[in-house]
């Protein structure tokens, strides 16, 4: 360990703003992705979810329209 | 001609914007494919020079500004031609309201679309020819004044163009030409900021083409649309 | 209403028709009859004022077509071989849009009732790019479902279209006749409508 | 050897697949974490300044990593491509998509941490070095290939289309590095060379190495978890997802 | 596999290629206007940079390179897209001959209606950007043999965007960096002369690139096609 | 000669049709019925090779399709929705490249007969893109006229032509079952074809 003090390190020798950028948008592109992929699966589930619900009701209720669902098999 | 007339022209415009814009974001892969042939055209000029970066630093406003003239150009096609090809144009047409005004919601739209984010991503370009600072940002701006007037002098073309056989070349043929004046003003400006003169001059005279572009080239090209058609 | 007199269409040193005319009014239909090529598409589009004859003239309500201008255009429908449908866009997408550049208001839930009439249940939700020749036509055809303009010029409405879905269609026709409307359209199904006067004219022979 | 084969078969299917992804993401998230740990440990308190370069060096914890997983993903992706295609396997083709976005984020990370560690060391953010550039083209062809895939709403074309597109790709990347090299050097002698440390220190090497492989653990999480959304949207009319979904209520 | 096979084959790229340049010929503003695109993106490029001769002459190769490139580049949408909306790509994929061939046909009518002309052009446009003689000739020399390895890989890019949403922009983004050894090694062969080093190697490169281009880029994209029709 | 079996089609994760079979032999046509996106040109393309079916196979001769490739082709025409007709080029020039194309040859007095037949005299040299829709399907369904594949696939081939157009049509696809062709056509017009065997098959019901 040769840092004298966290100033020091955060310092990097005049070179912190590089270092400390690269670090930093390394970390939050490396972070944001699985939190976006995480939530992009939560909300598929919870939309596919939703989707099963109302096909179920669907099925219950048949529409009664003279053309509805004339090209459904 | 009274306010009634007035705000119920400016819902169809709002109408027209809403509706280009809605079909964009169904494809939006053009934007992002549009802002990529930008980066592209822009990185292919330094493998064709050379990677002399005093060379490159010379280069860059020029070279900017003919790749946003030619991204700008690629989407101009696309503007009518789809309309037109599945009979919406024909449908335009015949709304009870002037073809001008919904040109102008068609131009605002496109340029929406293709040159606003050109203008944003330009800066980071720039920095790839070593750009000082306050070169980006008279390069930003000029893109942003400048844009607006490749929709409208575009729009022009395309109305010309519209169901010419060949009509995507042409449409570069005819409407080159006339985007030369907002390149020349365009790379100008930064031009002169890198050389340390002011940009003002050809700043205004940039507006002044956007102005004309935007309110005036609908007219004709509305007229074009219906010779297209007959 | 709607008066041609004397009306002519010459198409590449070829002449489709002359001396073409006819009257329409509140409750009647045209229909207009002739071999592939005889002109009909050529005159429903000069009587838009899509394209402009070679001689005769075109009256609405007593008064040039080419001078009304948007006065004629605010009362008129009308429907190309082409469908004026947006592929990227869904039926519903494509119904409202119109209806809003029409300058009309259409609520979502009429919109999807008119899907409905049209036999397009389940696919208001799907771009029209996937949808059957026969399903793209009736996405275009339930524009006519809330079409109150008093004028319908209809281009071969009915192609495409399987059985049931013609019948539709003619009913449509027909309710708009009783409505007293004027509608003018070509076709080569011989096709029902059971309201209004119907009159024939044939081209090109 | 059969009963493998069909072993592998059955983890094919998307239906096998999907738990088995689930049950993995934890450990290689927990193999990161460590491994990233352990390299930024050494890499930031433990190597010694660089004699030349100061403490700007450190970048190089992060820009290698990133430049090597950019190339290596594009070849991995073009291989799942290039399977599907031939024999039609379903997986395939969802792998290559799910792989795309991390490819491209870490060309796009090797080009931001290589910019900034040339502006202290070159004076500059960018030079158009031969490296650099087949970098920079290495982003389009992803960029290319989400593009394309994302154009096209079927997704079993979309997996073809793709697949030809990875594997034309895949020959012309190192033509691509090679006329670079040329181009650049044939001008000139480069303005600019990478100033190696004429020693890597071998805890810098270490450093860099837990780091690399820190990356790659991260690659393969996250391509897990996002050929599991892949799966479950194409599959969604399936009974299995169904099933799936409607039992853990 | 015999002789009978061969020549059979050879009659159906000759059909191909007949159809195709009769085609070209009725729609001759196509090839103009191609070439015209070439001549203007070459001429703006003084106008956005600066007239300085010295400045020009570095330039020179790299922007009509470029300029060819993207000439070639904007013709290649319409390669199969025309064939596809009015149904004749359904016909072609289901003749009874390899799908490859009929490809390798249209590349070559395409070189022949874009790439051949500007070749042919170009020598006219370096004269004013000042190149010496030799230069020319090379600068010649390497559009004649690398054009046809852009209008091949373009094939593969036009057959992949077909049908797709935002084709034109699409297929620029997936084509340029597939066309970066071409144009390096184009460019730099023109380079090369000017600088005095000779461009040999650059030139039996681009003439591999363009053996591959041809013969190879065919079949991918035949398989693309059938992608895209099914 | 051609058999079909069990055969499924799915569209964006909608089932439709599945368990098709038929058999066909020389003389006999197939009359595909069925509304609006039932998947009739679904089918015809899966026939065609031009997409796989999600299940089910088809054979040829005893072979499969997908196997014999090239060699299926041979003995295939195919004519879709769309014409297939280059609107710059005149009836003519499409007539010989597209017979030149299918690796026949075809001489300029056969092609100007055929064009006679459909009735395109005298429109043999205006470009296609002048033609109204009709005489374009004309145009396409020209190449009929001295097609002597085996199998026809048709889609929708009445569909904008007028009744004299029709009839010769249904002539031509009779003379071609007496010849021992085999057709598979879709319409939702009623036409009667004087000759062979005509089976139906009802999709999506
Ligand atoms: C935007 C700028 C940069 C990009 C795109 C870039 C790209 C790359 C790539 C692709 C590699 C892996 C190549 C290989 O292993 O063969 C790499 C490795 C490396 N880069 Fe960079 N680089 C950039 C800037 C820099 C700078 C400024 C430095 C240092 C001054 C640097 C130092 C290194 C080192 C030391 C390696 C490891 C070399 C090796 O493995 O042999 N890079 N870089
Ligand atoms: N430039 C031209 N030269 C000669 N004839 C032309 C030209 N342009 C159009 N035509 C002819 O004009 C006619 C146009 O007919 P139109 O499209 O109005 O026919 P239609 O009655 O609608 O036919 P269909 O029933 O097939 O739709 C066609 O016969 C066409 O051949
Ligand atoms: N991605 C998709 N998602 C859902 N449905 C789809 C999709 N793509 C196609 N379809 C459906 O598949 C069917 C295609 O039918 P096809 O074109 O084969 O019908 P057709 O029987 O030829 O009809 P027509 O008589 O109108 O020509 C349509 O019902 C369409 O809605
Ligand atoms: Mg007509
Ligand atoms: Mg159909």
């Amino acid at each position: 360990m040769f840092w004298n003090s966290f100033s020091e390190f955060l310092a990097m020798g005049n070179h912190g703003v590089y270092v400390w950028g690269s670090f930093g948008v390394m970390a939050i592109t490396m972070i944001l992705e699985p939190v976006l992929l995480i939530q992009g699966h939560k909300g598929l589930i919870a939309r596919l979810k939703r989707e099963f619900r109302a096909e179920k009701s669907d099925r219950s209720v048949e529409r009664t329209t003279p053309f509805a669902g004339q090209d459904r098999q | 001609m009274n306010c009634g007339w007035v705000s119920r022209m400016l819902k169809l415009i709002r109408a027209i914007i809403a509706r280009d814009l809605r079909l964009a974001m169904r494809r939006r892969t053009d934007i992002v494919s549009a802002l990529f042939f930008f980066i592209i055209v822009v990185s292919l000029f330094p493998l064709g020079v050379g990677p002399e970066p005093e060379l490159l630093r010379k280069l860059a406003p020029g070279v900017l500004w003919v790749a946003a003239l030619l991204a700008t150009m690629l989407s101009l096609p696309r503007l009518f031609a789809d309309d037109h090809r599945d009979g919406t144009l024909e449908q335009l047409a015949l709304a009870p309201q002037p073809l001008g005004l919904i040109v102008l919601g068609k131009v605002l739209a496109h340029w929406l679309v293709s040159g606003l984010p050109l203008a944003l991503l330009a800066p980071v370009l720039g920095l790839q020819f070593d750009l000082a600072s306050d070169a980006l940002w008279v390069l930003t701006l000029s893109l942003l004044i400048g844009t607006p007037a490749l929709s409208g002098i575009g729009a022009i073309g395309a109305a010309l163009t519209l169901g010419v056989r060949g009509g995507g070349v042409l449409l570069s043929l005819l409407v080159l030409p006339l985007y030369i004046p907002v390149l020349i003003f365009g790379a100008g400006a930064v031009d002169a900021t890198v050389t340390g003169l002011g940009a003002q001059a050809h700043m205004s005279l940039l507006g002044a083409l956007a102005l004309a572009g935007v309110f005036f080239a609908p007219w004709p090209t509305a007229a074009a649309l219906r010779i297209a058609l007959e | 209403m709607l008066e041609v007199s004397n009306l002519g269409c010459i198409r590449g040193e070829r002449s489709l028709f002359a001396g073409v005319g006819f009257h329409l009014d509140g409750g009647e239909m045209l229909s207009l009859q002739g071999r592939n090529g005889s002109g009909k598409t050529s005159l429903l589009r000069i009587l838009c004022d899509l394209s402009p004859p070679a001689a005769g003239e075109i009256r609405w309500r007593g008064e040039l077509i080419s001078k009304l201008g948007e006065d004629y255009r605010r009362e008129l429908c009308y429907l190309g071989h082409h469908n004026a449908i947006k592929e990227d866009l869904t039926p519903l997408e494509n119904l409202l849009a119109s209806a809003r550049l029409a300058g009309e208001d259409l609520d979502a839930d009429s919109a999807l009732e008119a899907l409905e009439r049209v036999g397009l249940a389940g696919r208001e939700d799907l771009a029209c790019r996937y949808l059957s020749q026969g399903q793209k036509r009736r996405a275009a055809l339930a524009r006519l479902v809330n079409e109150r303009r008093a004028l319908w010029v209809l281009d071969e409405p009915y192609v495409a279209l399987d059985a049931v879905a013609i019948e539709l269609v003619a009913g449509l026709i027909g309710a708009h006749l009783q409505r007293g409307g004027l509608v003018v359209l070509t076709t080569h199904q011989a096709v029902d409508v059971q309201a209004g006067t119907i009159h024939e004219l044939r081209l090109g022979e | 050897m059969s009963n493998k084969l069909i072993n592998w078969f059955k983890f094919a299917s998307p239906q096998a697949f999907y738990p088995l992804a689930g049950r993995m993401i934890p450990w290689f998230w927990a193999l990161a974490a460590l491994f990233g740990i352990a390299g930024l440990y050494i890499g930031f308190l433990v190597a010694p300044t660089d004699a030349q370069q100061g403490e700007g060096y450190r970048i190089i914890f992060l820009h290698v990593p990133a430049s090597w997983m950019s190339m290596f993903i594009y070849l991995v992706l073009a291989f799942w491509a290039g399977l599907g295609l031939a024999f039609n396997f379903r997986l395939s083709g969802m792998m290559a998509t799910a792989l795309a976005p991390t490819g491209a984020l870490f060309a796009f990370l090797s080009l931001w941490t290589g910019a900034l560690w040339g502006k202290p060391m070159w004076g500059t953010w960018w030079v158009w070095d031969a490296r650099l550039t087949s970098e920079l083209i290495l982003l389009f062809l992803y960029v290319g290939f989400i593009a394309l895939q994302s154009a096209i709403d079927d997704p079993r074309r979309a997996d073809k289309a793709g697949a030809v597109l990875a594997l034309v790709g895949v020959v012309n990347v190192p033509i691509i590095y090679f006329s670079v090299k040329w181009w650049n050097t044939l001008h000139q002698g480069s303005s600019v060379s990478l100033t190696k440390s004429p020693s890597m220190a071998t805890t810098m090497l270490w450093g860099m190495l837990l780091c690399a492989l820190a990356c790659w653990m991260y690659a393969i999480a996250v391509a897990l978890m996002r050929v599991r959304t892949i799966i479950l949207e194409r599959e969604r009319h399936t009974d299995w997802v169904r099933d799936e979904l409607t039992s853990k209520e």
